[in-house]
């Protein structure tokens, strides 16, 4: 694929984060879609303003979890009842009781697993390089202070002039123009 | 503050995970390969021997029987070198001068054994007798492979766990009948090459290879046919006219009063041996003091 | 309400509550970020470090001494014999294992609680976890007799079609280890995956911004992400707080499984679970005080956290010593000469003494915890949490080798005297996870900064003049 | 590869293989030498260089801080052996895969070899007290067991481990392996060359100055080639001495009888069993052993009837024999004497009481025993002890004529020995003419007299004062080091000789094996005095029984012609004596009773000794006088009663070791006639107060095994009363000796609210033995109240099949099972030794031992109920019980131990990782772990003893009995060959062969007209610890006490 060239985004940054919510309703009331905050720290509030709502972790932890339980009761019973019965301590070849556990920590295993790596998947990481890194300001408070709200090009309502007065109506600390 | 990462570097990020998850992969299946590959078993591999001893010559062009040289094969676990004496039994008169010989006569001249190298090599802990498997059926072309076809030794087989195991669980798909533990050309029975047999009922004391006679070349009178399905439910013999097979038209003499049934599957002639040779169900050959003492 | 002890005028005392401050007053996003970030980034390794770290070093090398000759040897040169087939090798597993539960509790099950208090100590306390589990799996190794052949405890294809056998309690620990392990790191390394991102932002050499950024994975604190992020932090704490608790029962079957007299019994898997958060949270004030000194982080981790901490050993310990009386009660009321003379012997026979020393650091010391002074006083808690973690090992000790030294078949009784190598192996691990430490903290943010800002006053969204109006962001309160 | 006589033989080439460089190594060159060779040579070379010497002196140099560790032999291996493997992981090849194996086969195969399938010869072991008949297992040539014979009449198959343990003593790797003079290699022939030039010289003189000191002769044909030579030189004097001998017997016969004669009991006839100081039960070192043993315990298995026997024991020694008492009554060792004539005055022999004054419990005590005695009077004998003095001999001939014993359970015969003597005499003047230098050619025979002679005799200095002085003896022991000439002797596996038995069977004994280190034997130096000196031991025996052996075979076809008389005749012979060879005894030579009766004068009581402390002198039960002190087996199983291993203690009771204020394990020194050795105090239970034990046949100085383990009680001997001393001094020296017990022993200090019995007396371990069902036993008359005793009670039940969650496991064919009669045993560890041979048992060493690692798989409990100072023991043979829910199969994480489906409790070693789960587990901790590389994988002469079917085990490895697996699975082959099915006795285990009172029955108990069934039906069968539901197959029989009442009542005995 052709690599996309010019603007990116729009990118305001906020001093606070109530600022960022406020600016990012805003933006929402005027009809932006494609648009993403960014801070340091989790702010519900920001997701919801910008119509972020449901996510699936939880659906791949749970999927993960069940294949866990399946795998490892499923193998012990193979091994103990097929692959090679054995008479132990006489007790019977499908010593169930005896399965449950390592097939109980297998589901924790699997479950946590899909759930990291899912929500990495889902959040398309790891992604070193990515255009809004390309705003001057933004690696120097994104993580740590500041509080950032980007109108992104490709939203059809989207056009420079336009967008970059209404997110200065909302004042920002800066406007700044981010490229791809 | 620029990029640190340049744009190629989000491809490069994912593609190095997924490597990693193949190569992880790709190890696992090598390590599986590798524990049963002929480096790790010497499967096939042909040992330097001091003499470049030739069982095909011997057994298929000279037609010795196995026992000429293995000797105690049907009476001790241990099947048998053969001594010195047993190769100057005839190399005394022939090829007396034979450059690859010579090592042969040094060790008669000196005393001194000759030194092979073993090629079916057991760990120490496994403990395998020939006399049972002999007596029950197992030939030696079963776990030695075509020796008659082998200009220099080596090891059909793994001989390993999983292998041995193979058969224990169901040794009805090798069992023979004890006259043709050394014919090593024995196929089992089919279609192509069926087998008659016909149980005696022997008294107790008397040994099972005895209790069963069979012939590979149709027999004349009371030749039932074994009923092929399903195979390891046993059979039930139906009797049927002569005129069944064509591919066999001289019938022989056999000992009378004997009802011979005719095995087109090895399954069921197994099954048939497994009954009449009293083989010992999988569960007890299966058990680890079978093999490990 | 304990406010009256202490004077208002203590800025750590949030005058509302009366409660010690989570967090001194007067810190923003920034001062946080650079307070945690600058131990990390900066770029003269102060010398008490390297004193440590070269201390550490040396134990290290005596544990690799003392498990080379093991392997050369066997394991004939520990004092483990017949019958105490078992000795400072199973002990410490316990015991390691059981360090590690604090960390895992602290992550996870307080963040489900909502603790907030937590969230200055959880990263490092995870990391002793992930250290401790480390000490801790390299026994079910060592104790071997033929380690090089300890694959064969996994299922794996094989080419002698042999299995290993589930029944065992033994089998259950390889899983549930395992388990423990993979899930702790992973959840520490989520945890501080957006922290990387700041050490990345703020590291100025370039190789430390590439490093960071490697492992940081490119986050960028998007809200989508944070929204996924929290709720997969949500399930990973929800998973561990039955793994955590499963754990310590699993490592407590391979006792009670058994039908020696002294592990032959149904109160295991919940004492251990107890005893192994008692000696965690010991280990983390073991860590955690010397560490707020040395780093001047005493507005971070506050004497609030210390007092929680002492108030989880309190109750914990209550626990334990809950389940020692009712050991002690069921081998009168259950009328077994098997339980009766066990109890008879871990009391007065030979090795009566290891009981009488847990009691002793287990039980009757901790009472003093009470106190709410000395739950304060730095000094105190420190002390306390060395005798904690010695009680504790010595909990594993009776367990093991007094149960193990007079069983049913009185011919076959015996002693146990430990060798120089048994002691070595333990120091060396002890060595080994300060060693591990020490690294930490001075690669990684040993707090987690996001999680920080969070207990910020800043950090809330206030719910001002409805959106329409455009006011202008009124100043942060605590500022 | 299992059973192979290849392999054997690629064993000993790899073994042999320790190339010697020539200069020291130092580890630089041994890397540079490795970096030479590639991939499996590599690995090859590794190891044969591990072995070298100079490789081991490198290692030591290189890492002195493992100085410590290599005092200790078994660390040392395994150090190496890593060591070499290590290295090779350098190599390519490293421990992936094993090395290539090498065949070596006959050039020429031995016409009955069955490689693979072992042979049974019949022999005799010839021990001082008697020939024992052995069958000897044999594999490609190899002895490889040494079992009682069982056709032989005398010991039917029983054994001992002294019998068992010459095996390892044949192939012990210290054997002298050269002849000798002055330390120089020589040959035979140069020996015998001077030998028989020295001969020619004293023809004329008649043999004076030649003098000959042997071991006590067993063998008819040495005796006759030594008649035969005397009278070519009649000044040549013979000397027999051996420290343990029967003097005291010999001196009271001549005296009673006017000429030797041995007494043999027939104690199946015996109700009443009377040991004065005897202990005929603790082994072969007492005459008659194995029959007195067989004898005593068929009366004791109450099958079918309730008749018993009762045994009284008086002893000064704690024994074995004293526990299996009814009643025991100890005495100091003087009191032993006048305790005889006492009680044969009570029971109308001899002329009155000797008017000792008794406590009121012995009068009663000699009251009762006297009273029974007349009460059974031709149905009871009594045995005087081999080392009790010869008043008691005297006592004990004129009680059993008195009683009309003898004919019923007590005939004199003829001595076993050939060449009777009063020993102690004879080495007296010996040492006189060598003091006045008559002795110019001393020949030792088999004899280690710097050693082993009471040091007032001083027979090194004496020494020399001789002339030339050769010494034929198996190892170089310390005699050898004083001899000009050391002829290396042939075991008696491997020569020809003969010997007979207790009861007179003469047994010839054959060569198992070409003698490994080509020695010599005792008939070959002998012969040289005859007027054919070249004729071969074997041709000399076949001489002696030519009259015997000859003619009488169904002949085989009658020889035609005129010369055919004498053909015939010969092939009669030859026959015979194959017949002879291969019964392993000669038809007809057991003695008949001699017609005689003892003129006894019995004596006034020897003075009473004053109560100064008595040492009492006896010899080792498994070293015997030393001369098995090398044999690893012997050392290491702990000797009954005191469970002492690899050690020899100072024994005395608790109240004489507080008395001192010594502790087990304090270093005390006991002086005795200006001479003192130091040893570990051990307090013994039951033993006399006011006495110490001191135990022959340790402190040797020579022998890797030997060397160095305990003290040299000869050292303070005395030629007059060598087996008791009065006025001996003990103090305690301050130090610590630490005493290698492999047994904790705890004094019971519960009070009676804690389940103790409150009186500190007891041994903790009897009481709860006894509270946890452990033992269970009854008097005669409880049991014929109440036959299942042993089954009633708290913790006495055994839960049924299917009391549990689950379904019992369904046993249909073969099920084994054994069944142990604590009746009969009588703790002698013949099992034991047994078991080592069988199956490979490594020998762990002194230092693992006292740590309590040592191997052995069966092994004796020992448990003491009442007061220490006097208690009852019982004894309790303890191995693998194959418990059907066995507690170690389950929490095995690789399944290395399952269950075979006939029950057996199976341990896979190479499966096995080594968690020691499982014998954690394992309430009857059987199990044994190989903490280190304990199996000796190098030395070439132990590979050749090594049982081929039963794998060596490695480091890091759990094992444990298996009911001798390897040999029910030969038997299944067999019969499955044969199709039919395993018949009972077919299978017999090792210890069962081994045992000599049958106290062992193993069979298929689904089989219920098997023996082993029966007794499992028996009601006193109980299973220990079965209330665990470990449903054990292996079950006890329980103890029986044939009680006598009314003595019990006045002694205050069985307070039940």
């Amino acid at each position: 694929m052709p690599l996309p060239e010019g603007v990116y985004c729009l990118m305001a940054e906020f001093e606070t984060p109530t600022a960022l919510v406020h600016a990012a309703h805003e933006a929402r009331k005027a009809g932006y879609r494609r648009m993403d905050c960014y801070t340091p720290y989790p702010v519900e509030e920001a997701a919801e303003a910008i119509g972020f709502h449901r996510d699936e972790v939880s659906l791949v932890c749970l999927i993960g979890g069940l294949l866990g339980l399946a795998a490892m009761f499923g193998l012990e019973t193979w091994i103990a009842v097929w692959a090679f019965p054995l008479n132990i301590a006489g007790r019977p070849y499908f010593s169930w009781p005896a399965f449950c556990v390592p097939a109980y920590e297998w589901t924790i295993l699997w479950a946590g697993l899909s759930a990291c790596f899912g929500m990495l998947a889902l959040n398309g990481l790891p992604k070193p390089y990515h255009p809004v890194f390309n705003a001057p300001n933004f690696r120097n408070g994104a993580t740590s202070d500041k509080f950032f709200l980007c109108l992104e090009a490709t939203d059809p309502k989207f056009d420079v002039a336009g967008s970059r007065s209404f997110l200065e109506a909302q004042s920002p600390l800066s406007v700044v123009e981010v490229e791809y | 503050m620029p990029q640190i990462f340049d744009r190629s570097s989000n491809a490069l990020a994912r593609m190095s995970l997924i490597l990693t998850g193949l190569l992880i992969i790709a190890l696992g299946l090598t390590l599986d390969a590798l524990q049963r590959s002929p480096w790790v078993t010497r499967q096939g591999q042909r040992a330097d021997q001091p003499v470049p001893f030739s069982h095909k010559h011997h057994v298929e062009g000279l037609g010795l029987q196995c026992q000429y040289c293995h000797t105690t094969v049907e009476e001790s676990s241990y099947a048998g070198i053969p001594p010195t004496h047993t190769c100057m039994n005839c190399h005394s008169q022939i090829w007396t001068d034979a450059q690859i010989l010579q090592p042969v006569r040094t060790s008669w001249e000196t005393g001194k054994s000759i030194t092979w190298t073993r090629v079916h090599d057991l760990p120490d802990f496994v403990f395998f007798n020939h006399e049972i498997h002999v007596n029950k059926g197992i030939g030696c072309s079963t776990c030695h492979g075509r020796v008659d076809e082998m200009p220099i030794m080596y090891a059909q087989n793994s001989l390993q766990m999983e292998w041995c195991l193979n058969c224990h669980r169901n040794p009805a798909k090798n069992l023979r009948p004890t006259s043709e533990i050394y014919n090593m050309a024995w196929t089992g029975a089919s279609e192509l090459h069926p087998v008659w047999c016909a149980s005696e009922t022997v008294n107790e004391g008397t040994p099972t290879a005895e209790s069963v006679t069979c012939t590979e070349t149709r027999p004349k009178q009371g030749v039932q046919m074994a009923d092929l399905s399903p195979p390891l439910a046993g059979f039930h013999a139906q009797t049927v006219g002569t005129a069944l097979d064509s591919q066999n038209t001289a019938p022989v003499e056999l000992p009378a009063g004997l009802h011979y049934t005719r095995f087109t599957s090895q399954e069921a002639l197994g099954v048939f041996l497994i009954q009449h040779y009293k083989i010992r169900p999988p569960r007890e050959l299966t058990s680890c003091e079978v093999c490990h003492r | 309400m304990a406010t009256k002890d202490a004077p208002v005028t203590n800025p750590m005392i949030d005058p509302v509550t009366g409660e010690y401050r989570v967090i001194a007053p007067g810190h923003t996003f920034k001062s946080v970020t650079d307070k945690v970030s600058r131990i990390v980034l900066t770029t003269h390794t102060p010398l008490g470090w390297w004193f440590g770290f070269l201390v550490a070093g040396g134990f290290v090398c005596m544990l690799t001494t003392a498990v080379t000759w093991l392997f050369v040897k066997g394991v004939g040169i520990w004092a483990i014999t017949i019958p105490v087939a078992w000795g400072f090798a199973i002990i410490n597993f316990v015991w390691w294992i059981g360090i590690g539960h604090a960390g895992t509790l602290i992550s996870a099950i307080l963040l489900l609680f909502k603790q907030g208090w937590r969230n200055s100590i959880n990263r490092f306390a995870e990391a002793m976890t992930i250290f401790a589990v480390m000490c801790a799996g390299m026994f079910p190794v060592l104790h071997l007799g033929r380690p090089w052949l300890g694959y064969w405890l996994f299922p794996y294809p094989n080419s002698m079609n042999y299995w290993p056998q589930f029944r065992s309690p033994l089998m259950w620990d390889v899983f549930a280890v395992s388990t423990y392990a993979t899930i702790s790191v992973v959840f520490w390394y989520m945890g501080m995956i957006p922290d990387l991102a700041t050490m990345r932002d703020r590291a100025q050499s370039k190789f430390a911004q590439f490093m960071y950024g490697l492992v940081s994975l490119g986050w960028r604190g998007s809200v989508r992400h944070w929204v996924r992020y929290e709720t997969a932090s949500i399930l990973l704490a929800g998973l561990a707080t039955p793994l955590v608790l499963s754990v310590h029962s699993v490592i407590s079957l391979d006792f009670a499984v058994a039908f020696m007299p002294g592990w032959h019994t149904t109160i295991f898997p919940p004492y251990f679970v107890a005893g192994a958060i008692y000696s965690g949270f010991a280990m983390v004030l073991t860590l955690a005080i010397p560490i707020r000194k040395f780093y001047h982080l005493e507005d971070l981790i506050t004497i609030r956290h210390i007092d929680n901490c002492a108030k989880v050993m309190l109750a914990t310990g209550m626990i334990v010593a809950y389940g020692y009386s009712s050991e002690v009660f069921m081998a009168w009321y259950s009328a077994s000469h098997w339980e009766y003379f066990m109890m008879w012997n871990r009391m007065f026979g030979p090795m009566g003494w290891s009981y009488w020393t847990l009691i002793t650091c287990n039980i009757a010391l901790p009472q003093l915890m009470w106190v709410r002074k000395l739950r304060s006083n730095i000094g105190f808690m420190f002390l306390m949490s060395l005798i904690v973690n010695t009680g504790m090992w010595f909990e594993r000790f009776v367990i093991v080798v007094t149960s193990l030294s007079r069983d049913f078949l009185p011919s076959s009784w015996g002693t146990y005297r430990a060798t120089r190598w048994d002691y070595m192996t333990f120091a060396g691990t002890l060595g080994f996870f300060t060693f591990m430490f020490f690294l930490f903290i001075r690669f990684l943010p040993m707090i987690p900064m996001s999680e920080l800002r969070l207990m910020l006053p800043g950090a809330k969204v206030r719910e001002k003049a409805e959106p329409h109006s455009t006011g202008t962001p009124v100043p942060e309160a605590g500022d | 590869m299992s059973t192979n006589g290849g392999s054997v033989i690629s064993d000993q080439q790899s073994g042999e293989t320790a190339g010697t460089p020539e200069r020291k190594l130092t580890l630089e060159e041994v890397r540079a030498k490795l970096a030479k060779q590639k991939g499996k040579r590599y690995w090859r070379s590794i190891d044969e260089l591990a072995n070298t010497p100079e490789f081991q002196e490198a290692l030591e140099r290189e890492f002195p801080q493992h100085a410590s560790e290599w005092l200790d032999p078994v660390s040392r291996r395994g150090f190496l052996k890593v060591m070499g493997a290590s290295l090779a992981l350098a190599g390519l090849a490293g421990c992936t895969k094993q090395p290539d194996e090498l065949i070596y086969p006959y050039v020429n195969a031995p016409e009955d070899l069955i490689l693979g399938k072992p042979v049974y010869f019949a022999s005799a072991f010839p021990f001082a007290t008697g020939a024992v008949p052995v069958l000897i297992k044999s594999d490609a040539y190899r002895p490889i067991k040494v079992d009682g014979n069982p056709e032989h009449p005398y010991n039917q198959g029983g054994s001992d481990p002294i019998t068992q343990a010459t095996l390892l003593d044949m192939y012990d790797p210290d054997r002298a392996q050269h002849v000798r003079y002055r330390g120089e290699t020589r040959s035979w022939v140069a020996f015998e060359a001077e030998f028989r030039a020295m001969l020619a010289d004293k023809k004329a003189s008649g043999g004076k100055g030649l003098y000959f000191l042997s071991s006590t002769v067993t063998s008819p044909t040495l005796a006759r080639q030594w008649q035969e030579g005397q009278k070519n030189y009649p000044q040549a004097k013979f000397v027999q001495y051996d420290p343990a001998n029967r003097d005291a017997h010999y001196v009271a016969a001549k005296q009673a009888f006017g000429d030797y004669v041995d007494a043999q009991y027939r104690l199946d006839q015996a109700d009443v069993i009377v040991s004065l100081d005897a202990d005929f039960l603790g082994g072969a070192q007492f005459p008659g052993f194995h029959r007195l043993a067989k004898d005593y315990a068929s009366r004791r298995k109450l099958q079918g009837n309730t008749e018993m026997n009762r045994l009284y024991v008086v002893e000064a020694v704690t024994t074995a024999t004293g526990f299996k008492a009814e009643h025991r009554l100890q005495v100091r060792p003087s009191q032993v004497a006048p305790f005889a004539l006492d009680l044969a005055a009570a029971v109308g022999a001899g002329n009155g009481a000797v008017g000792y004054n008794w406590t009121s419990h012995q009068a009663t005590y000699l009251q009762g025993l006297a009273a029974d005695l007349k009460a059974n009077a031709g149905k009871c004998v009594v045995i005087p002890g081999e080392y009790a003095a010869p008043e008691v001999h005297l006592a004990a001939f004129a009680m059993n004529q008195a009683l009309g014993n003898v004919g019923k359970t007590v005939v004199y015969t003829d001595p076993v020995n050939p060449m009777p003597s009063i020993q102690m005499d004879d080495l007296k003047s010996l040492v006189a003419d060598m003091n006045a230098g008559k002795v110019d050619w001393l020949v030792i025979l088999n004899a280690n007299p710097v050693y082993a002679t009471p040091t007032d005799l001083d027979f090194v200095d004496a020494l020399n004062h001789v002339g030339t002085i050769v010494q034929l003896s198996s190892h170089s022991d310390e005699t050898s080091e004083v001899a000009h000439w050391h002829i290396n002797n042939q075991h008696y596996l491997e020569k020809w000789s003969d010997a007979r038995a207790y009861d007179g069977t003469v047994s010839v004994v054959q060569p198992m094996i070409a003698p490994l280190y080509d020695g010599h034997s005792e008939h070959e130096i002998l012969q040289s005095l005859l007027d054919n000196p070249d004729v071969s031991p074997y041709e000399a025996v076949r001489t002696t029984w030519k009259g015997v052996v000859s003619g009488g075979s169904p002949a085989p076809q009658k020889a035609k012609g005129a010369t055919a008389g004498a053909a015939a005749a010969a092939a009669d012979a030859d026959f015979a004596w194959r017949k002879v060879l291969h019964d392993g005894w000669l038809e007809n030579t057991a003695y008949t009773p001699k017609n005689v009766t003892a003129k006894v004068t019995l004596p006034k009581a020897p003075a009473p000794a004053g109560n100064g402390i008595e040492v009492v002198f006896r010899p080792d039960l498994h070293t015997y006088d030393g001369r098995y002190a090398n044999v690893g087996w012997l050392q290491e199983i702990p000797r009954p009663v005191t469970y002492l291993s690899w050690d020899n203690a100072v024994q005395m009771s608790y109240a004489t070791l507080e008395k001192f204020g010594l502790a087990q394990n304090a270093a005390v020194k006991v002086s005795l006639g200006g001479k003192y050795i130091i040893g570990g105090a051990l307090p013994v239970p039951g033993q006399a107060d006011d006495v110490v034990v001191i135990t022959l046949g340790q402190g040797r100085s020579t022998g890797r095994v030997a060397g160095g383990v305990g003290y040299n009680g000869y050292l303070i001997q005395q030629s007059g009363g060598p087996w008791m001393q009065p006025g001996a001094g003990v103090e305690k020296t301050g130090d610590i000796y630490d005493l290698c017990v492999p047994r904790e022993d705890y004094i019971d200090q519960r009070s009676v609210s804690h389940g103790g019995d409150g009186s500190g007396t007891h041994s903790l371990e009897g009481n709860e033995s006894l509270d946890r069902g452990i033992i269970r036993y009854a008097s005669l008359t409880e049991y014929k109240s109440d036959p299942g005793f042993a089954n009633q009670g708290v913790g006495h039940w055994t839960p049924g099949p299917n009391e549990s969650m689950f379904p019992a496991y369904r046993y249909d064919k073969n099920a084994w099972g054994m069944s142990i009669d604590l009746n009969s045993c009588v703790g002698c560890n013949a099992c034991i030794a047994s078991c080592y041979a069988e199956n490979n048992i490594a020998v762990v060493g002194r230092l693992q031992t006292k740590i309590g690692r040592i191997l052995q798989w069966i092994r004796i409990d020992t448990y003491f109920e009442g007061d220490l100072a006097a208690p009852r023991a019982h004894f309790q043979p303890m191995t693998c019980h194959q418990c059907e829910n066995a507690p170690c199969e389950l929490v095995c994480p690789v399944g290395a131990t399952v269950h075979s489906p006939e029950g057996i409790n199976l341990m896979v070693y190479n499966r096995c990782v080594g968690t020691r789960f499982c014998s954690n587990n394992c309430p009857y901790k059987v199990r044994r772990f190989n903490f280190l590389l304990y199996s000796d994988w190098d030395t070439p002469s132990l590979k050749l003893m090594r049982n081929p079917d039963v794998s060596v085990r490695s480091r890091g490895v759990m094992e444990k009995c298996t009911y001798c697996v390897q040999r029910i699975e030969a038997v299944k082959i067999e019969a499955d060959k044969d199709n039919r099915p395993i018949c009972d006795g077919e299978i017999r285990t090792a210890c069962q062969q081994a045992c000599p009172t049958n106290a062992i029955v193993f069979g298929n108990i689904n089989d219920k007209t098997s023996e082993v069934a029966k007794l499992k039906a028996n009601a006193r069968t109980y299973g220990v610890l079965a209330d665990l539901n470990t449903r054990p197959r292996t079950t006890y029989l329980a103890e029986v006490i044939n009680v006598n009442e009314d003595l019990a009542k006045e002694l205050g005995e069985y307070r039940a």
